[in-house]
């Protein structure tokens, strides 16, 4: 028995508004970004109510203040995902935690830089955040960009894993769970095969941190991003974790003001991790925003969720094996998958079959998802993705198999 | 229901049974658009001649709005002379444009105005004008 | 008679606690940050709480209204600064503004790159977020960076400007109003000189755009960048200002999902301005945030924000001149000056003077400021500064005036 | 006032008439440590002999508790033998930690009981510091 966590919904002050029709929201949307409990909607509100100033500048109270919420949420934020808090960044989004590594890689000052004739080995399932900075690196270097490709099944074709992972293999950038098929990846399996060459390896955890416990020390992998806006978090915040000793290699991304040892009008010096890598003021309130988030998931506990967002998947799965227009795009079954689902309706256009499901208040992202490569290697102009977070019940399965058996009844499909 | 001000039946008929799809091997110019945050693509040949629109046809996959739009276009277009073909064209944007306060003018956009409801659905408003844009390029580039 | 602006103090909650001592807060530290309206606050709470989800991606009415809010914050914004909403970019920071236009100037793809043996010219009196993006550049591009000096008056010293923005120029790279001096610096006289070689003028708008009215078709610079954080909006989210035939000619400086045209497993094209510099899940409850600031700061009108500054201003330079131990740094007149002054007091570092005047209640800001080759210069091993917004008041010169006396008793200072 | 349990006419005294200062011409060894945050900056010349601290010189700029604290630790740690230096050191260390909570150990610390009150204050913590973390990075560099 899954955990009941139908009382949490109330948390989230969104669903007290109607929308289409009149309908009560139906959420399926939590893929794109998640909904907000109102404890980090105060908690942003509150920073800029009670201590907003600019941290570690100021002599005053305030500063100070400011300058320990906004550490300690560093801190917490580490601990939810089993780090030190020195290897802790915080950017604005994933996908400038990603950026600001294939950046790094990129300066030839870094203590490990990527070089001609260097491969970095990414997936056929990567979102574009996870792709096109590592395009652009093997670009700006002439290092060579390669990829493990996937299966029939929506998995990740490892067979010849020991030839695309190879000893000219300089970083391994890989998702942890696909944001269209839901698949978790044997990460495991990656560490090992990279391991065996000495390559890096990148996790784009934006799936998995939100749904499922993630702890850097056990996953064994070198550098992870994820972004607070869909762990419940506010927007406009992101982390960039990686081990201490890779990132003082690294020289920064961005430069500014609170990064710098020392200027001088010919040059600068840097300040140690994680300093270094933020320059400028930072997204102090939604650091503390971000903290508050992993706080109210830890109160949880996110076997629970994982466990409850199993449980709807399955329901889901279930549900559309009994329609005959609908395929699911991705693993049938329930092993190492998490809880989002893409399907097609046949003869229906995925922007179809959205919007008659936004007629009926369910939210659903209809498209590419920001992986248009895969798209195309699995010759579809896009599907039709249901994901879920804590907030959604049984219900609003059964709500969404009744509305998607209108779309084929709208648009008289036939098999 | 709302969904049926902007599924018309004009429209659904025009997704099923599109004029004009199959792009000709003749043409003045090709063009192709599409619409990257959904993934909906137009190709679309142009013959002009003595200023007059003589042949539109098109390939493409997107949305029933999307495909259908650029059936409507097709027909509607093709034999008009230049300048009357932009006068439509624009009617058509001032329409997707109008937040469903607008019917369209029926004598100048004919199955055209069976889209006005989707001017009330902001995100579908690019799916409808796909067809008409790539038009407005391919035959601006062929007039200028 | 400057426009009565107490009244709005209230609107600001952050003034209903007390501080060190039990003492009202006195903010002067808005050079590094300002305080937040509760209408801003609310703003971005009421984003997450009414309309949150992924912009420009779903195909539902959530998805629908928060691009519109996200998009109608950038006409907003770009109103305030009488620039059209397509050159509006939102980023981070300013810092992260000035990164992106250094790193898309020395991308050898750019339609306008920095190439050896260019110029690129900055001033003395830099902050390091408009200094050292623009020594990276050099030091990657091979191009050289000179800067214009100052006067032993704080202000810039343009007797060799001919010399220093000459043919070889390609940007110049300047701040509007020195975050140290106050220095309000002329712009018409840096653009006509840069005009004349055929130079891009960027300019540091951070201690402008929350002061006084910013029209960036008036001033005839080709890029601007500015805080939100400084302008009384959320922490978290700056601008890029650029005309957009620049714009179009620069590669994107970070790449991710929705600033696509399209995507292959071998490359990608851009989305147009100002999408294409917008990589991943924008920071959307913080350009609405944003937005209610600019409204905020409009409704009580620019020129007359500026008057009350000039007035404070005005008093407590009278003041410091009164005092003996006191030095200002800068401008002595209010000719072409803003609300930021620095002060040294005889015999007592900075940060001492900074604590004491927090035992008083007043938040000032004590340091380098993130000028420390201006320091040098200057053989200052820092300043203690007072910035003023909107909310202060003349009682809060005199409290100044008064604590800083009490800071000469404290360390016996005598002269 | 709080103000005073900060700046101790102990700390006072130092930041006046500094013990140590001024660069000896010897050393085994010259370190520099700088604040980024506020700018204070220290150089230290260490002489080490047969594990004893023989001699502390620095130069520096600062504040008054960074150049105090720095002055009572030259004159604390010379001549004491290194373990029993570190000693001192990490008692500094934990004093700085202590959040007002501990008045220090007069018999290890002596004068640097006087910067307890600083424990109160996150941001001057560093400052106290600075000269501490000089020394221990030097000390550290000598022995290894
Ligand atoms: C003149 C000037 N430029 C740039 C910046 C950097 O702004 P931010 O730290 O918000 O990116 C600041 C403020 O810190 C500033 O005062
Ligand atoms: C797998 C994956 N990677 C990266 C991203 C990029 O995250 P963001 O847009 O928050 O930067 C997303 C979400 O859009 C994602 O699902």
């Amino acid at each position: 028995m899954s955990a009941d966590l139908s009382v949490y919904k109330k948390d989230f002050p969104i669903f007290s508004r109607s929308v289409r029709g009149g309908n009560p929201l139906i959420y399926l949307d939590s893929g794109a970004t998640s909904q907000k409990p109102e404890v980090v909607i105060q908690a942003e509100a509150d920073f800029y109510r009670t201590k907003n100033a600019a941290v570690h500048r100021g002599a005053h109270l305030l500063a100070e203040e400011a300058s320990d919420a906004y550490e300690s949420a560093r801190e917490n934020v580490a601990r939810f995902i089993g780090a030190a808090s020195s290897e802790v960044i915080f950017t604005k989004s994933a996908t400038e935690s990603l950026n600001f590594l294939a950046t790094s890689f990129g300066n030839p000052d870094s203590g490990i830089a990527v070089k001609p004739g260097d491969e970095i080995v990414v997936t056929e399932m990567e979102h574009h955040a996870n792709l096109s900075p590592w395009q652009q690196l093997a670009k700006r270097t002439g290092a060579k960009l390669t990829w493990l490709s996937i299966t029939a099944g929506g998995r990740l074709d490892l067979s010849n894993i020991d030839q695309v992972i190879n000893s000219k293999t300089k970083i391994v950038a890989i998702t942890h769970q696909s944001n269209v098929f839901g698949t978790v990846v044997p990460i495991d399996l990656i560490v090992k095969a990279a391991r065996n060459v000495g390559a890096l390896v990148v996790l784009d955890a934006c799936q998995s941190v939100p749904h499922f416990a993630v702890n850097v020390k056990q996953l064994g992998v070198d550098f992870l991003a994820f972004s607070g806006h869909k762990v419940l978090g506010p927007t406009g915040i992101g982390v960039l974790w990686g081990k201490s000793e890779l990132l003082e290699k690294l020289e920064p991304a961005i430069f500014g003001g609170s990064m710098v040892d020392s200027v001088t009008m010919d040059g600068a010096t840097w300040a140690q991790t994680p300093r270094k890598f933020e320059a400028g003021v930072p997204n102090m309130a939604q650091a503390v925003g971000l903290s508050a988030a992993v706080d109210y998931l830890t109160k949880i506990g996110m076997p629970n969720l994982a466990q409850h967002e199993h449980k709807l998947t399955e329901e889901l799965l279930a549900g559309f094996k009994e329609m005959k227009e609908v395929t699911v795009v991705g693993p049938l079954d329930m092993k190492d998958r998490g809880g989002v689902v893409s399907f097609t309706v046949d003869g229906v256009h995925p922007h179809d079959v959205g919007q008659v499901l936004d007629q009926y208040g369910i939210a659903v992202r209809t498209g590419h998802h920001c992986a248009w490569p895969l798209m195309k290697k699995l010759n579809l102009v896009g599907t039709t993705r249901a994901s879920f977070h804590l907030y959604n019940s049984s219900e609003d399965v059964s709500s969404l198999l009744k509305a998607v058996e209108k779309v084929t009844q709208y648009f008289k499909v036939s098999k | 229901m709302e969904l049926d001000s902007l599924y018309q039946e004009v429209i659904l008929d025009h997704y099923r049974t599109p004029l004009n799809k199959g792009l000709s091997s003749e043409k003045d110019i090709q063009v192709h658009h599409n619409n990257p945050s959904c993934g909906d693509e137009v190709t679309l040949n142009l013959t002009m001649k003595d200023g007059f629109v003589k042949q539109i046809t098109w390939d493409g996959v997107g949305c029933s709005i999307s495909m259908a739009s650029t059936s409507v276009m097709s027909d509607l277009l093709s034999g008009k002379e230049y300048q009357q073909a932009m006068k439509v064209l624009e009617a058509f944007v001032e329409l997707m444009q109008s937040k469903g306060q607008s019917k369209g003018d029926e004598e100048l956009l004919e199955d055209g105005v069976a889209f006005a409801g989707v001017s009330k659905f902001p995100a579908r408003i690019k799916c409808a004008l796909l067809g008409w844009m790539a038009f407005k390029d391919a035959s601006t580039q062929v007039m200028a």
